[in-house]
C-alpha cells in the first residue's frame, strides 16, 4: 500500500459512476486514446469490470477507447501494456492480473509520460500510478467478518459454526480478503471453522460449497467472497436443501440483490466492478489536464479507495442500482 | 484343359511419387488352381495384390472377375467378389481377440451387437480347419508368436465365403512342418474349386505346391502360365533376375580357430521358452540354432544379446562374463543383432540409411559428442557400395527400401560398427533369391574374417548349408549338437518332432 | 529347389510344437483358472484401482467418520463425479480410437449457454425443457462433427484441431452470454434432472447409464471392436474394409454428444448456463481415462477402468475437503497420490500379467 | 537346396531389378534436386509456416500500419515469445524423444518462486544474482529428473506423470510463496536481465541462444539423433545399444532445465516471483511444437518450426491487441487461424511431397 500522504476520498468514485458527476467535465474536449487492460474476463464480476469501462468510455466520444485482450499471464499482460506504450496512448488504465508483477512496466508508462490510472490490484510502487482507485479487499473482508461477528451477537449463537467460501486462492486479492475477515471475526473471538476455495465460477462454487457441507453438518454462517460463484453456492444449497445458517455474499451482483430481498440471502459485501468506469472517466480527465469538478482538489486524487459497505434487505434500496449483471 | 479364367488383370499400371511399381502386368488365374507369383524383392507383387484386393487402385490397366470388368474401389468390394488377401505385413491388431480379428470388418452381428457366441463358435471351426485347434478363440492377438499370427491371418482369409485366395509370402515366418501343414489347407481349398495365389521367396515351395507361376520384374510380367512342376529352377531364377545365379552355398572355411571360443553360453535358462541352453561360438564360425516356431530360438539370441534376462546360466565373451540382461554390456563386449522382425525391432523407417546404419556407432562418428557428418556420410557410402545397398543413395529413406536392401542396412549397421559376434534371427526372412546369395556370401565373408556369427532360421536348409556347427532345439531343449555336415534336412525334422510323434 | 529331385516324404501330420506351448497356456489358465477369469475381468485388470479406491475410503472414514460414511456425502461424491464421469466415458473411445479430445470442456460451456439462452432469451418463459435438452446436444454433437471432420478428413493432429476448438468454443460460449451467467427459470428442467429417483439424484442415474451403454457399446458392439481397431492398428482397419475416417469422425461426434449430455446435467446442477462451465475438464477427463488404464497411444483401454479413475479423483477431493485441508497441500497430495495409483495399478496388473 | 558339393562360382555382382526402379528414382531426384534441397531445408519444410507468418505480418502491417511495422513493437512481439519460446524448445525435445510434458508450466511458476523466495526471505538484500539464477535452473533441472524417472524407470505414461507434476509443483509452489507474490529486490538481476544488448533485449538473446543450441544439438549431436531414433522406434534403439531410459531422464532433465532458464526471464520481467505464474505454458507450448511441424508421436520435428510456431502465436496476440478485438472474438478468431494454418502448412507440404 501506498505510503504517500496523499489525500484520500471516500465511496465518492463509486458514486459517481452512475450519477453523472455536476460541472463541465463531460463536455467533449479533446479525444483521447485510453488503454485497457485486464485479466481474463473468466467470470462475472471481472466481464463487468470489462463491460463497465466499455460503457464508460462509448458514452464520451471524445475517447478512443482500446482494450487489450484480458489475460491471466502476467507476462502477456505486460506485452500489452508495452503495446500501448509503443503506441502512445494518452492513457493507461490498468487492472494489474498481478500488481508487483506490472509495476515495472507501469513505471515504464510513466516514465514515457503516459499516465497510469491504476484499478483494484495496488502496484507494488507509488510510482507506477497517477491515481489509483482500489477496491479495498481487506476491508471487504473486514466487513463480512464484522457483520458475522453482530449477527452472532444479535442471535445469541452459541459457539457457532462459521464457513467460508473464497474465490481463487491463488490471487492476493483472496488472501487480503479471508485474514480481513479472519482478524474481525477474532474480534469477537471467532474463527473459520471450515473453508474451501473456489474459482469464482458458478460450477466450482457449487462443487466446493456441496462438498463444505457435507464437512459441515451443522453451520451457523457462510461467507462467499464471490456472488457469482455465489449462483453456484446457492444452487449446492438447494441441492442439499440447508439454509439453517445466515449466508452473506461478496461484490453485490444483482442476483445477490434479487436474494437479499427475496430474503434467500442475509447481506451481500459491496465490490464494485464500476471502478473501471471510474478508472476511464478518472483518466480522461487526466488526459484532459481536468481536475474532478465534483472534489475541492484542482487535481484528479491520487489515491481512491473504494469503501466496502454491507448491504442487507434494509439498505438495500440505496445500493440496488449499483449492483452488476454476472 | 484350363476352364475359362476366374480372374484377368491385363495392362496394370502403378505409379508411385518417384517409383513406377507395375509397369504393365498381366494375371489370369483359373478356379481350382495354385498360381505361384514370383519376382525380387521389390518386383511388385505386393503392390500387385494390393490393387487386387482393392487396396491400391491402378494408374491403368482392367481386371476381370468371371468374364466381366470390375473396379475394386476398396478391400470391401474385393471381398464382396470373393477375394480374400493374406498380406505380407501381418494385419491383425493386437488388443483384439483371435475371434474379433478374424471377423473384422465383417462381425457377426445383429443390429450392430456382436453374435459372439456364434463367432467363437465359427473360430474353433475354422482353426480345427486349419490344424490348430490349440489356439484359444480368447486369447488376445497380441500374445501368440509370429507363427500364431500368420495362422489367425489365414483364418481370417478362410473367414470370408472365397473363390480366390492371395498369399504374400505366408511362408515366411513358417517353419517347414508348419509349411506342410499349409499345404494341406492349400489343397483342400483348391480341390474345392478355390484358386490360390501364392507369394513366396523359396522355389521349392513353388515346385511343390504350384500348378502354374507368373515371374514378374521390374513391375513387368516377363513370364505367365509357366508350368510349377516342370520348369526347371535356373530357368525360373534367370527369368527373375535376368541372370544366372548358381543357387548353392558359399564353401565353409577351412582354418576356424580352434583355440579360445569368443562366446561361451553355460546352462542358460529362461522358464517356459528354453532349458539349460550351453554351447560355444568360436572366432570364424558359423553357428546355427535350428528348431520349430516356438522353439525358444529368438529367445536365446535375445537373451544372449541382454535384450531378455536369463533367469540362470552366464553368457561369457572372450571368458568375460555378460552383465545379465544389459543390451548396452553386450554392445560394448563386441556383439550386433539383426532382430527378427527388421521393420518393428531394427529399423528407423523414417530416418535416411546413414542414420540406420551409423545408429549403433554414434561414438565412433563423433568428437565430444558432435556427429562428424563428413566420416558418417563417407563411412555410409562405403558400406552401401560394398553391400551393393539399391539404390546407392545413402540418404534414401529406409522405409523406401525392398526387403533384401533394408536386411543389408540391419547387416552393414554392425559391420560398420565392427563386432566380434554377430547374432542373426532370420536373416533372410522375405529376402529375394538374388539378395540371399549375396547375403550368404556377406555371412561366410564376415566368418572369413574372423567374426563370429550365431544364427537363427526357420529353413533348416539355409541353416544346414551355411552353419559350420548346429545346435537342433525341441521345446527349448537341446537335442542335438554337432557339424552341420553330419546332419541332413530328414534327421533334423525327425530331432526336433521326435518323441512327440503319434 | 535345385534338382526336380525326390518330392518331399509323405510327411505324417507332424504333431505341431505349438500344440505343446498353447497347450501348456491352456493348461496354466486351467490351473489357475477362476483366478485368472476374475484377473482379466474388468475388476481383476483394474484391481490397483479397486485397491487405490478402498484406500481412499479408509482414509475417508478414519478422518471423517461419519461425516464421510454418510449416505449423503456418498450422494455428493457420486453428484459431483457425474458430471465429468459422462465426459469421461466419452473421451474413453476418442482415446482408445488414437485420438484426443482437448475441446471437450469448452464444448460442455458453449452447450450449457446455447441451451440456456434458448430459454432465457429466445422463447423466454415458455421454452419447453426438451428445447433446452435437444439445444445442448445438438450443440455438443455439432462441434463434434467440426473436430471429427478436421481430424478425420483434414488430417490435422487431434491435438491441434480439437485445441483449436477450445479457442473458439469458449470464445463463442462468451459471445452468445455475453460473459453473463445465464440463470435458467425453466423450472422443469432444474427439477426434472436436479431430482431423485427411487432416493438416487437423477444425475448420478444419468452417469450410470451413460456408463452401462457406454461398456455395451465398446465390449458388445461391432463399433466398439472397430473402435479397438482403429486405434489399434488404422492400416489393418483399413485392409479389413473399415471406413477409418467415418469412423474417427464418429468418435469425436459420440465425444461431442456427451458433452452435450453433461452441459444438460451442469445446467440442472448449477441452475444456470455459463462460459465458466467445465474449465479444464479436458485435463480432469483425460486424466480419469488414463489412470484407469487406457493408453493414450490408442488401442487398448476400459470403460470401467474409467469409471473407477472418475470415482478416485471425486473421492480425493471430498475427503480433501472433509479435512479441511488447503488447496496447496491439496494439490501437492493429488499430484502425490496420482502416482501411487498408477505405479499400484502397474505393479499389480504386471503380477496379474495382464495389461 | 541339395548340392552344397558344387564350389561357389564368383558371382558377379548382380544387376539387381532394383537398378531400374530406384535408378529412376535417383534421377527424378537429380533433376529437382536443387529444388528438393531447398524444400528439405529446415525452412522448406516450414514453407507453410513462413507463408502463414507472412500472412499475419501483412494483415498487421494493413491494419495496424506504422503501429504494428516499428521496431518497439516488433521487440515486444520478441520479448514476448521469448519466454514460452524457451519452453517449447525444451518440449520440441521431449515430444520427438515421444514423451509430453503438461507440468513446464508448474515448473515455471515453482522456480520462480523458489529462486525469488530465497533472494526476498532466505538471505533478504544480500543475495547475489547468480544464486538465484543457479536456484532457478537447480529447481527446473530437479522436478525434471522427478518427470523422468517416473516415466523411464517407473514406466508411467508421460501424460499422467507429468500432470501429477503439474499438479505438485504449483501447490508447492503456493505453500513456498504463501501465495504472496515474491518482489525480486535484487536489482543486479532484473537490470541485467530486463536490460538490453546492442540495442535488443537480453530476453530476445536469450531465446534466439537457446534456439540456436536446441538447433546444434537436435540436429548435430549424438544425443539429437539419439532423441530421434528413441522417439522413432524405441525398440530399435534399445536393440542397437542405445540406453533408452536414461536418455528419456535426461530429454526430462532438459525440458526442466529450460523451464528454469524460463523462470528466470520471467522474474526478470515481471519482477516477481508467483505460482501463478506460467498459467497453462503447457497448451500454449505444445501448440507452437506441433504447430511447428513436430509428430506427437514422436520420432519427428524441428527447431525452426517450433520458432516459427510461437512467433505465429506471439504475432497473432500483438494484432489481435492492436486491433483492440475483444476478447472473446480474438478466441474464436485464433482458433479458426490455427485451423487454417495447419491446413495450409499441410497442403504445401504434401505438394512438396516431404513430411
Ligand atoms: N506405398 C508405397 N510408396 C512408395 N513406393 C512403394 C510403396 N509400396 C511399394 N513401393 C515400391 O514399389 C516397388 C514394389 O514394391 P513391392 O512391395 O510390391 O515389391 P515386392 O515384390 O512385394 O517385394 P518383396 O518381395 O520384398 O515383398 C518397390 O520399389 C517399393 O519400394
Ligand atoms: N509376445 C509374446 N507373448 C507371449 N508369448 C510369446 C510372445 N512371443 C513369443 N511367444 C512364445 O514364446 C515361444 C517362442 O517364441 P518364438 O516364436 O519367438 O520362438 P522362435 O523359436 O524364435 O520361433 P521364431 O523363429 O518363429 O521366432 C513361443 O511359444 C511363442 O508362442
Ligand atoms: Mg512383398
Ligand atoms: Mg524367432
Amino acid at each position: 500500500t501506498s505510503n504517500e500522504p496523499e489525500e484520500e476520498s471516500n465511496g465518492g468514485a463509486a458514486a459517481d459512476s452512475t450519477e453523472a458527476p455536476a460541472g463541465g467535465n463531460d463536455e467533449p474536449g479533446e479525444t483521447v486514446t485510453i488503454g485497457f487492460s485486464g485479466p481474463a474476463a473468466d467470470h462475472g464480476w471481472l466481464a463487468a469490470i470489462n463491460s463497465s469501462a466499455q460503457e464508460a468510455a462509448e458514452s464520451y466520444e471524445d475517447i478512443d477507447f482500446r482494450a487489450a485482450e484480458g489475460t491471466n499471464d502476467a507476462s502477456l499482460q505486460i506485452s500489452q501494456i508495452e503495446t500501448f506504450i509503443n503506441e502512445g496512448v494518452d492513457a493507461i488504465v490498468l487492472l494489474p492480473t498481478d500488481g508487483a508483477a506490472l509495476t515495472d512496466v507501469a513505471i515504464q508508462a510513466m516514465q514515457a509520460g503516459i499516465p497510469v490510472v491504476n484499478v483494484d490490484r495496488e502496484f507494488s510502487s507509488p510510482f507506477a500510478a497517477r491515481t489509483t482507485i482500489l477496491g479495498d479487499n481487506y476491508g471487504m473482508g473486514v466487513s463480512a467478518g464484522t457483520y458475522a461477528c453482530q449477527l452472532i451477537e444479535d442471535n445469541s449463537i452459541a459457539d457457532p459454526v462459521i464457513a467460508e467460501i473464497a474465490g481463487i486462492d491463488a490471487l492476493p486479492l483472496t488472501q487480503d480478503r479471508s485474514r480481513g475477515f479472519a482478524d474481525a471475526l477474532s474480534d469477537c473471538d471467532q474463527e473459520v471453522d471450515n473453508r474451501v476455495s473456489a474459482e469464482f465460477t458458478v460450477e466450482s462454487g457449487e462443487a466446493e460449497a456441496s462438498n463444505l457441507l457435507q464437512a459441515a453438518p451443522q453451520i451457523d454462517i457462510i461467507w462467499n467472497h464471490d456472488d457469482d460463484q455465489g449462483v453456484g453456492v446457492k444452487a449446492a444449497f438447494e441441492n442439499a436443501g440447508r439454509d439453517e445458517f445466515f449466508f452473506i455474499g461478496g461484490a453485490g451482483s444483482c442476483n445477490a440483490m434479487q436474494w437479499i430481498e427475496d430474503g434467500e440471502m442475509e447481506a451481500t459485501v459491496l465490490y464494485p466492478p464500476t471502478q473501471a468506469a471510474d478508472g476511464i472517466k478518472l483518466a480522461r480527465l487526466i488526459a484532459q489536464g481536468k481536475s474532478m469538478s465534483d472534489l475541492v482538489q484542482v487535481e484528479v486524487p491520487r489515491r481512491t479507495v473504494l469503501y466496502a459497505p454491507v448491504v442487507t434487505a434494509d439498505n438495500l434500496e440505496e445500493f440496488v442500482d449499483q449492483c452488476f449483471e454476472s | 484343359a484350363m476352364t475359362e479364367p476366374l480372374l484377368q488383370m491385363h495392362a496394370i499400371v502403378k505409379q508411385f511419387p518417384g517409383v513406377r511399381a507395375l509397369d504393365g502386368v498381366d494375371l489370369d488365374v483359373v478356379p481350382g488352381e495354385v498360381h505361384c507369383l514370383l519376382g525380387q524383392n521389390g518386383a511388385g507383387k505386393s503392390t500387385l495384390i494390393k490393387v487386387l484386393a482393392g487396396v491400391h487402385h491402378p494408374d491403368e490397366g482392367t481386371i476381370t472377375w468371371q468374364g466381366d470388368d470390375v473396379r475394386l474401389a476398396n478391400p470391401i468390394a474385393a471381398m464382396r467378389l470373393g477375394i480374400a488377401t493374406i498380406y505380407q505385413e501381418l494385419d491383425l491388431v493386437d488388443g483384439l481377440t483371435v475371434t474379433e480379428n478374424i471377423y473384422l470388418g465383417h462381425e457377426m452381428s445383429t443390429l450392430g451387437l456382436s453374435r459372439r457366441g456364434d463367432a467363437q463358435r465359427a473360430t474353433e471351426a475354422l482353426l480345427a480347419r486349419l490344424g490348430h485347434p490349440e489356439i484359444s478363440p480368447r486369447r488376445e492377438v497380441g500374445q501368440l508368436s509370429a507363427a500364431g499370427k500368420q495362422i489367425v491371418s489365414m483364418a481370417r482369409a478362410l473367414s470370408h465365403d472365397v473363390k480366390l485366395i492371395v498369399m504374400d509370402e505366408p511362408s515366411a515366418v513358417l517353419d517347414q512342418n508348419e509349411v506342410h501343414r499349409l499345404f494341406r489347407v492349400i489343397r483342400d481349398l483348391t480341390e474345392h474349386g478355390v484358386a490360390v495365389v501364392y507369394i513366396s521367396h523359396r522355389l521349392e515351395e513353388i515346385r511343390e505346391i504350384g500348378d502354374r507361376v507368373t515371374v514378374l520384374k521390374d513391375g513387368r510380367t516377363v513370364a505367365t502360365g509357366l508350368p510349377a512342376k516342370e520348369t526347371p529352377t535356373a530357368e525360373v531364377i534367370r527369368l527373375m533376375t535376368g541372370r544366372s545365379i548358381e543357387y548353392v552355398f558359399p564353401a565353409r572355411s577351412s582354418d576356424i580357430a580352434a583355440d579360445g571360443a569368443v562366446l561361451e553360453v553355460r546352462n542358460l535358462t529362461r522358464p517356459g521358452e528354453f532349458h539349460d541352453i550351453g554351447f560355444d561360438v568360436r572366432p570364424g564360425e558359423v553357428f546355427g540354432l535350428v528348431g520349430l516356431v516356438g522353439s525358444g530360438r529368438s529367445e536365446i539370441l535375445e537373451t544372449v544379446y541382454g535384450a531378455r534376462k536369463a533367469a540362470t546360466g552366464t553368457v561369457s565373451i572372450r571368458g568375460k562374463r555378460l552383465r545379465v540382461g544389459s543390451v548396452g554390456a553386450a554392445v560394448s563386449a563386441g556383439i550386433g543383432m539383426a532382430p527378427e522382425e527388421r521393420k518393428s525391432q531394427a529399423l528407423l523407417l523414417n530416418e535416411s540409411i546413414i542414420n540406420n546404419l551409423t545408429v549403433a556407432s554414434l561414438a565412433k562418428f563423433s568428437r565430444g559428442s558432435f556427429v562428424q557428418r563428413g566420416d558418417e556420410l563417407t563411412a555410409a557410402t562405403e558400406q552401401v557400395e560394398a553391400l551393393d545397398i539399391r539404390p546407392h543413395d545413402p540418404t534414401r529413406e529406409v522405409r523406401t527400401l525392398s526387403g533384401g536392401n533394408q536386411q543389408k542396412v540391419v547387416l552393414g549397421r554392425w559391420l560398420i560398427k565392427g563386432c566380434t559376434l554377430l547374432l542373426l534371427d532370420e536373416p533372410t526372412r522375405g529376402v529375394d533369391v538374388g539378395a540371399r546369395s549375396e547375403i550368404y556370401a556377406l555371412i561366410r565373408q564376415l566368418a572369413d574374417d574372423g567374426v563370429a556369427v550365431l544364427m537363427v532360421s526357420s529353413e533348416v536348409p539355409e541353416v544346414l548349408g551355411l552353419a559350420d556347427r548346429v545346435l537342433v532345439l525341441r521345446e527349448g531343449r537341446t537335442v542335438y549338437e554337432g557339424p552341420a555336415e553330419e546332419i541332413d534336412e530328414h534327421q533334423v525334422l525327425d530331432l526336433v518332432m521326435e518323441g512327440s510323434a503319434a | 529347389m535345385s534338382d526336380q529331385a525326390t518330392p518331399p516324404p509323405a510327411v505324417t501330420p507332424p504333431p505341431d510344437e505349438h500344440q505343446r506351448v498353447e497347450a501348456l497356456a491352456e493348461e496354466t489358465a486351467r490351473r489357475e483358472s477362476s483366478f485368472t477369469r476374475m484377473m482379466n475381468s474388468s475388476v481383476g485388470r483394474n484391481l490397483g484401482l479397486v485397491i487405490a479406491l478402498v484406500v481412499l475410503i479408509i482414509i475417508g472414514v478414519a478422518t471423517a467418520g461419519d461425516r464421510f460414511a454418510s449416505v449423503d456425502n456418498m450422494l455428493t461424491i457420486l453428484r459431483f463425479a457425474s458430471v465429468i464421469g459422462v465426459v469421461s466415458i466419452g473421451m474413453t473411445f476418442v482415446i482408445i480410437g488414437g485420438g484426443i479430445d482437448l475441446s471437450v470442456g469448452a464444448i460442455v460451456a458453449l452447450a450449457s449457454v446455447w441451451a440456456t439462452t434458448l430459454a432465457t432469451q429466445t422463447m423466454a418463459e415458455d421454452t419447453h425443457w426438451l428445447v433446452m435438452v435437444l439445444a445442448a446436444l445438438a450443440v455438443g454433437t455439432g462441434c463434434g462433427v467440426v473436430n471429427g471432420t478436421l481430424i478425420a478428413y483434414g488430417r490435422m493432429a487431434p491435438f491441434i484441431a480439437t485445441l483449436a476448438m477450445l479457442a473458439a468454443a469458449r470464445g463463442l460460449a462468451e459471445i452468445i452470454s455475453e460473459r453473463k451467467t445465464q440463470i435458467v427459470d425453466v423450472r422443469e428442467f432444474v427439477e426434472f434432472f436436479g431430482g431423485d429417483f427411487l432416493g438416487i439424484p437423477r444425475l448420478v442415474w444419468i452417469f450410470a447409464l451413460v456408463s452401462a451403454i457406454g461398456w455395451v457399446l465398446l465390449n458388445r458392439t461391432t463399433f466398439g471392436r472397430r473402435t479397438i481397431s482403429v486405434g489399434g492398428n488404422p492400416v489393418a482397419a483399413r485392409l479389413a474394409g473399415i471406413n477409418v475416417k467415418r469412423h474417427t469422425l464418429f468418435l469425436y461426434m459420440l465425444v461431442g454428444f456427451a458433452c452435450g449430455i453433461a452441459a444438460i446435467m451442469i445446467i440442472a446442477r448449477t441452475t444456470t448456463g455459463s462460459s465458466t462451465h467445465g474449465l479444464l475438464y479436458e485435463l480432469d477427463a483425460i486424466a480419469a481415462v488414463v489412470i484407469g488404464g487406457t493408453l493414450l497411444t490408442g488401442g487398448r483401454g476400459t470403460i470401467v477402468g474409467t469409471v473407477f479413475g472418475v470415482l478416485i479423483f471425486a473421492t480425493l477431493t471430498n475427503v480433501f475437503t472433509l479435512n479441511n485441508l488447503d488447496t496447496s497441500s491439496q494439490a501437492v497430495a493429488k499430484g502425490v497420490i496420482i502416482v501411487l495409483a498408477v505405479l499400484l495399478q502397474q505393479r499389480v496388473a504386471a503380477r496379474n500379467g495382464s495389461t
